[in-house]
């Protein structure tokens, strides 16, 4: 019986936040040319750049979670591509167990999402981010309910 | 293994003794490959019969060739107490009225053919002497004219004693000269025989002691000897005649020659064309051994030594001494260069003695009658004695052992008897297919290995053939160059093409297609064959062809310039004419031309068609009446 | 030390293997009794909620609170306690890190409720009838939306972790009470290091596992590290104080301890750990050998659903 | 030491040298025919016989055989040699009238002619070099002599094939008539398998012992051992006995040896395109389908034609297609461009017609690719030449005609794209320029060097404009077409810059590296090891004394894998710690 989030009525004003970790290389080089070469894409994503996605801790993405991104996605060289031979490779590993243990804990798969980036792919970056974004609003923003806070009533130091 | 003392021997001796003079009439037949050859089978099958017939206890035994070989099938009829009687050129008939007449003792004289009187072996012990004679007028053995000049040593036994019997060797003197080889040092037979003079009698004539001597210095735990007994001279039949009539004395040899050597095993080459030589050799062998002779710690003398048989196919490079090792060894038969020579490295790369046949059968009496003895023969250079084999066109054929220095005139005229019908003595080829050939102006030439050489012809074996005017000398050549050409291994470019081209050039001279600078080249290109080929066969093999450029250089030219054969021998150069007065149209001709090539009625002179005839002879053989002329260039 | 000590313990949602934890220390709880009295332990004396409630504030020296809050009453004696005491300490993973009942989070109240109630297997209510919290004067405590750590309802001076905490961890925690001699608050009074330091197991450095299994399906090597027979450990993201108890065994870590100081989550460490054992570079083959992990938030957070960074945001964001 | 005379000259001799050996020592000539310095001698051709004088007798003995004996007097070419050299040499060339070793004896003996010319098949001299070969060095005797006389004959046992030969051409390599009288398939059912020449594309064969091609360095010949006789069976060893300065050594083995270095530079090359992936164009299967590469030797005047372009089963060549982009820019095999091609192209067409003046070139590209210096010139050139250079990519090569007076040629269909006409083009030559692919243990070299590759295999440069030769392994250079498809200029140009951006480090004498590197707290470690196998680097190691592992900051080049991996947090990221991606991600998602 897992708790997912529901698609709640669609608020105008509301804009999901996207967190995504690219690594320097490629995908953040590959985001540079996206701006060198004025290609728009929703601003809807916010990029932190990692030496390499082998970098991304899967506390980060919990940690980005937790903190109210409604998705996160990691971006990184195309396999056998990577800068530091194969990085990507452990990220991808991850990532699959990362997604099932998030799936179980009541986030979308949509949510969350690896791909690969060259440098050269702005065009690509620009399509990933546009069918992301417009695939989070789908989805609504984020839902994380269950553990309501409780207050500390008798909180001395406070 | 050896249980045999010396007593025995005397034992075996006298048991020899009694089996080859017994106390009853004893008839000896000759059965040796060329008394079987002319029909001596039959004569022992008649004999026998006729003998049970009219149920006489005689005894019947085989021996070897007695060498007069023109008078096989033969036997010999002895009594006891009388002389030993001959009679040869026998049929069935003849042979079954012999065994009667002799039985009634009215034997025609005319029928016999020599005696002999007495037998004394050759360690001097008379076994019988008879001076009862029951057929008078006989010729005596000494005084008959084939044997007069003759002096048998190797062949000493042969004819007179049955191969397949130890006993009768020993009888004869056999073992005893190896007897007395024990009691002297190794070195002391070895000097023994190089004292005596007696140099290799397969060919090459090297002293014998001396390649002893050689090969008993070689360092080696292993020595082997060898005997050559791979004859292939065409129409040579010496050792063949001392295989298998006296077998024991070339075990003998080699047991000498093993103890002054040091080696402790021999083999006995033999081709395989011999069979009845190789059954008598392996009963021999098996005799020896049985009785002490052969095998370990012979007559307790701690000398061990054992003979084994090897057949070769009967290739005649084999009696070449490096091919004939690599035939025991079971390679390729083919010639190697010396040195090293096999007394360094032979048999299994071990030191190797080889020595033929003859001069094996000569190393017992050599021992037994001292060295003095026998150098007391022959020549200052060639001593002792010479089996040769004496055929062609030549009265008496036959196996003859002369001594060294001997005339060929005296050979062929006193021993041979001369030439057949009368005719013309041309020329005489010694040494075999690789020999020379001599003319009439060389008939006085002393028998000897150096004269020979001299003369451009060699020793050989001792193949001698004889022919006449009717031979053709170009063809001769060419016979025995295609022999050689035949009989080459293959290995050298000289030898091997080298006398095809030989061979072919003379096919043109007989053809009459030939040039005279043809000659010359001819002649070059056969001193090129001898000095550029690697063995024996090759470097000998031009002879014949060098020998009747020699000598007969008239009789090429004649071929070449004149179209002329004068033996009417080389068929594209006759042709063969009726003569019109001596033809009286018998048909005879006609009849039996394959060709159809005569034509001519009945009682009318007869006609040849040239361009049909094929030069058969056929009419020639046929016509009575002379009247067949074979014509060659002018005569 | 002229004065004895006041201790307290108080068991909440809890399955009373603690208290059986506290009595492990054995003989040593003569020593105890010589040193401290204990005011509250409804488990052992009979003291009543509301002598409690009678006690000045701050006049337990140290409560040792095990279980989680699940309940109203849980809270409420949470609350009580802490302002009872001077000293709070968490004692056992449900009360540092909401424990296995945490694993209850990833369902609502109700939904939980219905399962006990109603659906569940051996449960024959045809009448669908529920708990009622009010009878008549009777008040029976709401369970909580949510289950929670000590540290979620109240201020937590220490931690004790564990399921239970080791005897040896519960004495040197008791005697650095006793001492006075006590770390920074907050503090967890267990080593900073992880359970593959005390392992004895061999440990290689290659990637190994083509599939994740479980202890039911074989018999594991003795001598080698469980992860690389593809049994799921939690060693290297649990602290250690239990001297490797369970691997000991032969059985894999499941993480009660929790992490280290450092780890801020100790399932997304534990990711880390699983991908880098995976054996594949083909990403359909890592998705295959990944779908053999059975439930990984039921592996990876036995003890800390509560604690862990997504279901705890709500709390954080208040 | 034997003293001789040989024509009229004194000698000491080593003992036990033949009087061949002797001579040829000194610098004099005997010919020899059966002679083979690396077999025992035999004796059967006999040219090499000589005159010896020894203790007053004369002899003539085959100077390959005879030992030289103190006191010899030898003549070499005395007059009586000489004639019977001169009938041995008529005689042989009677066997092999047209073999070059006798006829150039022939002329220089002066023999004109023979006179005995046989009438055989084969033009065997029976030297025995081929049987000797065989039982003595390869140890199989798989031939052997037969019969006597002039019947002998090379033969087989019992004169049928038989497994005993293993097909290795020793035979036929030492035949001295040109292996006319020795043809394996006489000797063998089985084909023999010639060792192909790497160098020469396989056009050409080479031996078990060679040198891999002209240029190489060092210039040494090499035994290749897999198909040397010696190292399959034991035997043979010629090499060994004929090298003078005894310089083959069987026993050497491939040995590793370690350097330490500061600098690699990866300039591994690649491989070409393998046509037969695509099977279209028939390579293999028509004998005159070739690759540029094989082209490249055809036309080569030291190639195994030595320059001229002929294929067996062609006649004559009237016209050729040379095909663009054969694995190159192609959705179905390489989508990059291999960058030389379009020019070796067109220098092929020029070559083409260039030696056959009277043929017909067809060029088909996809796209002319002629940037480079004086690249366009000469393109422009091509196109105002008769060359026909057709923009349109072929379609299938076939055998079958379109009439029947091109039976037997090959027919290239494709489509001119300019024109929007389906050509079918005769020709008798296709040259398909294949494409350049990494090598094909590229990645395994990676893996060694810890390089990234590109999906293709091409080694990554650090960066494509700041560091063009640098990799992201600190020290290890690429230069070359292992980077990527690069004509030789270009090659050149990285390698130069590579030789000098590694010398420019080696100068310095110390090392610079970035600053974002991982390092452990040693008290936070547990020693779980699991960041040890994570590290491309294999800069973690474990400490077996404090058990716990360590980060060597030279050779760590700051990915963070191991941080991110690491399960109680021992690991910090310089420049990328924890809570500053902490702070980043609550930075990024305060509003």
């Amino acid at each position: 019986m897992v708790v997912t989030d529901e698609k709640t009525i669609e608020n105008t004003d509301w804009e999901p936040r996207i967190v995504g970790f690219l690594c320097r290389w490629c995908s953040y080089a590959g985001a540079d040319l996206a701006g060198i070469s004025r290609l728009d894409y929703p601003p809807n994503s916010i990029f932190i750049k990692v030496p390499c996605t082998g970098r991304v801790d899967p506390t980060f993405v919990l940690k980005a979670f937790a903190d109210g991104a409604d998705a996160v996605f990691i971006s990184g060289c195309h396999l056998g591509d990577c800068h530091y031979i194969e990085g990507n490779y452990k990220t991808m590993r991850r990532f699959e167990i990362l997604k099932e243990t998030l799936k179980q804990l009541g986030i979308h798969e949509r949510r969350f999402q690896l791909t690969w980036i060259s440098a050269s792919e702005a065009q690509k970056l620009k399509e990933f981010l546009t069918s992301m974004t417009s695939s989070i609003k789908e989805l609504g923003p984020i839902q994380l309910p269950i553990l309501a806070p409780l207050q500390k009533e008798d909180k001395q130091d406070d | 293994m050896s249980d045999i003392k010396p007593a025995d021997i005397n034992i075996l001796r006298a048991k020899g003794e009694e089996s080859l003079y017994p106390d009853r009439p004893k008839i000896g037949i000759s059965m040796a490959s060329c008394g079987l050859a002319a029909g001596a089978g039959k004569i022992l099958e008649t004999i026998e019969g006729e003998l049970k017939n009219l149920d006489l206890d005689w005894i019947v035994t085989k021996t070897g060739c007695p060498g007069f070989c023109q008078k096989e099938p033969l036997l010999y009829y002895h009594a006891p107490g009388k002389e030993k009687i001959y009679f040869g050129e026998l049929t069935e008939k003849k042979a079954k009225d012999l065994v009667k007449e002799l039985s009634e003792n009215t034997v025609d004289r005319d029928f016999a053919t020599w005696k002999i009187m007495s037998d004394v072996t050759i360690d001097d012990k008379t076994l019988f002497i008879s001076e009862e004679t029951e057929i008078e007028d006989i010729p005596l053995y000494q005084e008959y004219d084939f044997f007069k000049k003759q002096h048998k040593i190797a062949l000493r036994n042969c004819g007179f004693i049955d191969p397949q019997s130890i006993e009768e060797y020993i009888a004869k003197g056999g073992y005893a000269a190896f007897q007395k080889a024990l009691k002297m040092k190794p070195d002391e037979v070895i000097d023994f025989i190089k004292k005596s003079g007696l140099r290799g009698r397969g060919g090459g004539g090297f002293p014998t002691g001396l390649k002893w001597e050689l090969c008993s210095k070689e360092d080696s735990d292993i020595k082997y000897i060898i005997c050559n007994a791979d004859e292939g001279d065409p129409g040579a039949y010496m050792d063949r005649s001392i295989l298998e009539g006296d077998p024991h004395s070339i075990i003998e040899g080699m047991l000498i020659g093993a103890y002054g050597i040091g080696s402790n095993e021999g083999y006995i080459y033999v081709r395989a064309e011999y069979p009845l030589a190789i059954e008598l050799l392996d009963i021999a062998v098996q005799q020896a051994r049985e009785n002490g002779f052969l095998g370990a710690n012979i007559l307790n003398s701690g000398f061990s030594f054992d003979i084994n048989l090897a057949y070769g196919a009967g290739a005649f490079v084999c009696g070449e001494e490096t091919a004939l090792i690599a035939s025991i060894e079971g390679r390729p038969v083919e010639p190697r260069i010396r040195p090293p020579f096999p007394s360094q490295s032979g048999l299994w790369e071990k030191p190797t003695n080889i020595n033929n046949v003859e001069t094996w059968a000569n190393v017992p009496p050599i021992i037994l009658k001292g060295h003095d003895w026998y150098s007391s023969l022959g020549t200052e250079t060639s001593k002792g004695t010479k089996v040769f084999s004496l055929v062609g066109k030549i009265n008496n054929t036959g196996l003859v052992e002369v001594p060294m220095g001997i005339t060929l005139r005296e050979i062929i005229y006193d021993v041979g008897g001369g030439i057949i019908d009368n005719k013309k003595f041309k020329a005489i080829q010694t040494g075999g297919p690789s020999g020379g050939c001599l003319p009439e102006s060389h008939i006085d030439l002393p028998v000897d290995y150096e004269s020979l050489k001299e003369a451009g012809s060699i020793m050989g074996s001792g193949g001698m053939i004889v022919v006449d005017e009717d031979t053709c000398i170009v063809d001769l050549a060419k016979f025995f160059i295609d022999f050689t050409r035949d009989e080459s291994c293959g290995k050298c470019v000289s030898c091997r093409d080298g006398l095809d081209a030989c061979h072919e050039i003379l096919n043109k001279i007989t053809e009459g297609k030939s040039a005279l600078e043809d000659l010359d080249y001819l002649e070059e290109l056969g001193q090129s064959i001898v000095d550029f080929s690697m063995c024996g066969l090759g470097t000998t093999a031009p002879n014949p062809v060098l020998t009747t450029l020699r000598y007969f250089k008239d009789e090429y030219i004649a071929h070449i310039e004149k179209k002329e054969c004068s033996a009417k021998v080389c068929k594209a150069l006759i042709t063969y004419e009726i003569i019109k007065d001596n033809c009286v149209g018998c048909q005879a001709c006609a009849r039996l031309c394959p060709e159809n090539a005569i034509k001519g009625q009945k009682d009318k002179v007869h006609k040849i068609n040239q361009e049909l005839c094929i030069k058969c002879g056929v009419c020639f053989d046929t016509c009575r009446y002379d009247a067949i002329l074979i014509r060659s260039g002018d005569k | 030390m002229t004065e004895k000590l006041k201790l307290a313990f108080y068991w909440a949602a809890s399955c009373g293997g603690c208290e059986v934890a506290i009595l492990d220390i054995d003989e040593k709880v003569l020593d105890v009794v010589a040193i401290a009295d204990i005011v509250f332990w409804p488990v052992a004396i009979d003291i009543k909620y509301n002598d409690v409630r009678a006690m000045d504030d701050k006049s337990i020296d140290v409560t040792f609170f095990n279980g989680s809050i699940r309940t109203e009453e849980n809270a409420e004696l949470a609350r009580l306690l802490r302002a009872k005491s001077k000293t709070l300490v968490a004692f056992g993973s449900c009360s540092c890190y909401g424990g296995v009942i945490g694993l209850g989070n990833l369902s609502s109240k109700e939904e939980l409720l219905h399962r006990a109630y109603i659906t569940s297997d051996s449960t024959d209510n045809p009448e669908q009838i529920k708990p009622q919290l009010h009878y008549k004067e009777v008040h029976i405590p709401d369970v909580l939306p949510a289950n929670y750590a000590l540290d979620q309802v109240v201020d937590v001076d220490y931690y004790l972790p564990g399921c239970p905490p080791k005897d040896t961890l519960v004495w040197s925690a008791i005697e650095a009470i006793a001492s006075g001699n006590l770390p920074a608050k907050g503090a967890v009074l267990a080593p900073n290091l992880t359970v593959c330091h005390d392992c004895p197991r061999e440990k290689h450095d290659e990637r190994t596992i083509k599939e994740f299994k479980r202890v039911y399906n074989f018999q594991p090597d003795e001598t080698k590290c469980l992860l690389e027979q593809g049994l799921i450990c939690m060693g290297p993201a649990t602290r250690s104080g239990c001297d490797a108890s369970c691997v000991s065994v032969n059985m894999p870590c499941r993480g009660c301890m929790g992490p280290t100081d450092q780890v801020f989550d100790q399932g997304a460490k534990m990711i880390s750990v699983l991908g880098g054992l995976i054996d594949s570079d083909d990403p359909e083959e890592v998705k295959e050998i990944v779908s053999t992990i059975v439930d990984p938030v039921g592996t990876l957070y036995y003890f800390g659903v509560s604690k862990s960074l997504i279901k705890q945001s709500g709390v954080k964001r208040r | 030491m034997v003293n001789i005379t040989i024509n009229d000259q004194e000698y000491d001799i080593e003992e036990g040298k033949t009087i061949l050996e002797a001579a040829q020592a000194m610098g004099l000539e005997i010919p020899t025919l059966c002679y083979h310095k690396a077999l025992s001698p035999y004796g059967a051709c006999r040219l090499c016989t000589v005159e010896i004088e020894l203790n007053g007798r004369t002899m003539y003995q085959a100077s390959c055989q005879y030992l030289v004996e103190e006191g010899m007097n030898i003549q070499t070419e005395s007059e009586r040699v000489v004639n019977g050299r001169k009938k041995m040499i008529e005689l042989l060339l009677a066997r092999a009238p047209e073999a070059e070793d006798i006829l150039d004896l022939a002329y220089k003996y002066g023999v004109k002619d023979t006179r005995f010319l046989k009438e055989f098949d084969d033009v065997c001299i029976l030297c025995g070099l081929c049987i000797r070969v065989c039982h003595d060095r390869m140890g199989f005797k798989a031939i052997e002599f037969i019969n006597r006389g002039i019947e002998r004959k090379v033969s087989l046992p019992f004169e049928d094939f038989h497994e005993v030969c293993r097909t290795c051409g020793s035979c036929s390599t030492y035949c001295p008539t040109g292996a006319k009288a020795v043809q394996l398939e006489n000797l063998t059912h089985h084909t023999p398998r010639p060792i192909l020449s790497e160098f020469d594309q396989g056009l050409a064969t080479r031996p078990a012992v060679y040198t891999p091609f002209p240029q190489a360095v060092p210039k040494i010949p090499v035994i290749d051992r897999n198909n040397c006789i010696h190292f399959q069976t034991g035997e043979c060893k010629i090499c060994q006995d004929v090298c003078e300065p005894d310089a083959i050594n069987y026993e050497q083995e491939d040995e590793i040896v370690e350097r330490e270095v500061g600098a690699i530079v990866v300039t591994t090359g690649f491989d070409p395109f393998d046509p037969n992936r695509l099977p279209q164009y028939g390579y293999g299967k028509y004998p005159n389908v070739i690759t540029s590469l094989e082209f490249e030797r055809i036309s080569s005047a030291s190639g195994p034609t030595e320059g001229e372009i002929i294929f067996p089963g062609v006649t004559e060549i009237k016209s050729a297609a040379i095909l663009h982009c054969i694995g190159s820019r192609d959705e179905n095999t390489n989508r990059y461009c291999s960058r030389l091609c379009c020019m070796n192209a067109l220098k092929a067409a020029n070559l083409i017609r260039d030696k056959l003046p009277d043929s017909h070139v067809y060029e088909f590209y996809i796209d002319i690719r002629a940037a480079g210096k004086g690249y366009e010139e000469y393109y422009q050139k091509m196109l105002r030449s008769d060359i026909r250079i057709i923009r349109g990519k072929v379609a299938e090569i076939t055998n079958i005609p379109d009439l029947p007076e091109d039976e037997g040629r090959l027919t290239v269909v494709a489509e001119d794209t300019l024109l929007g006409a389906i050509l079918r083009v005769p020709v008798d030559l296709v040259i398909l320029m294949v494409g350049i692919e990494p090598k094909k243990d590229a990645r395994d070299l990676a893996h060694i060097l810890h390089l990234p590759c590109t999906e293709e295999g091409f080694y990554n440069e650090k960066h494509p404009k700041l560091a063009p030769t640098e990799t992201v392994i600190e020290g290890i250079h690429v230069a070359g077409a292992c980077q990527f498809p690069k004509d030789v200029p270009d090659s050149v140009a990285q390698g130069e810059s590579a030789a000098a951006a590694v010398l420019s480090k080696i100068a310095r004498g110390e090392y610079i590296t970035e600053p974002t590197k991982a390092e452990i707290v040693d008290d936070h470690c547990s020693g779980c090891r699991n960041c040890i196998g994570l590290c491309p680097y294999l800069a973690i190691s474990f400490d077996e004394e404090e058990e716990i592992a360590k980060i060597d900051s030279a050779l760590c080049q700051g990915c963070g894998v191991c941080v991110a991996s690491c399960p109680s947090g021992a690991i910090i990221h310089r420049g990328y710690t924890d809570k500053q991606i902490f702070a980043e991600i609550e930075g990024v998602l305060e509003r």
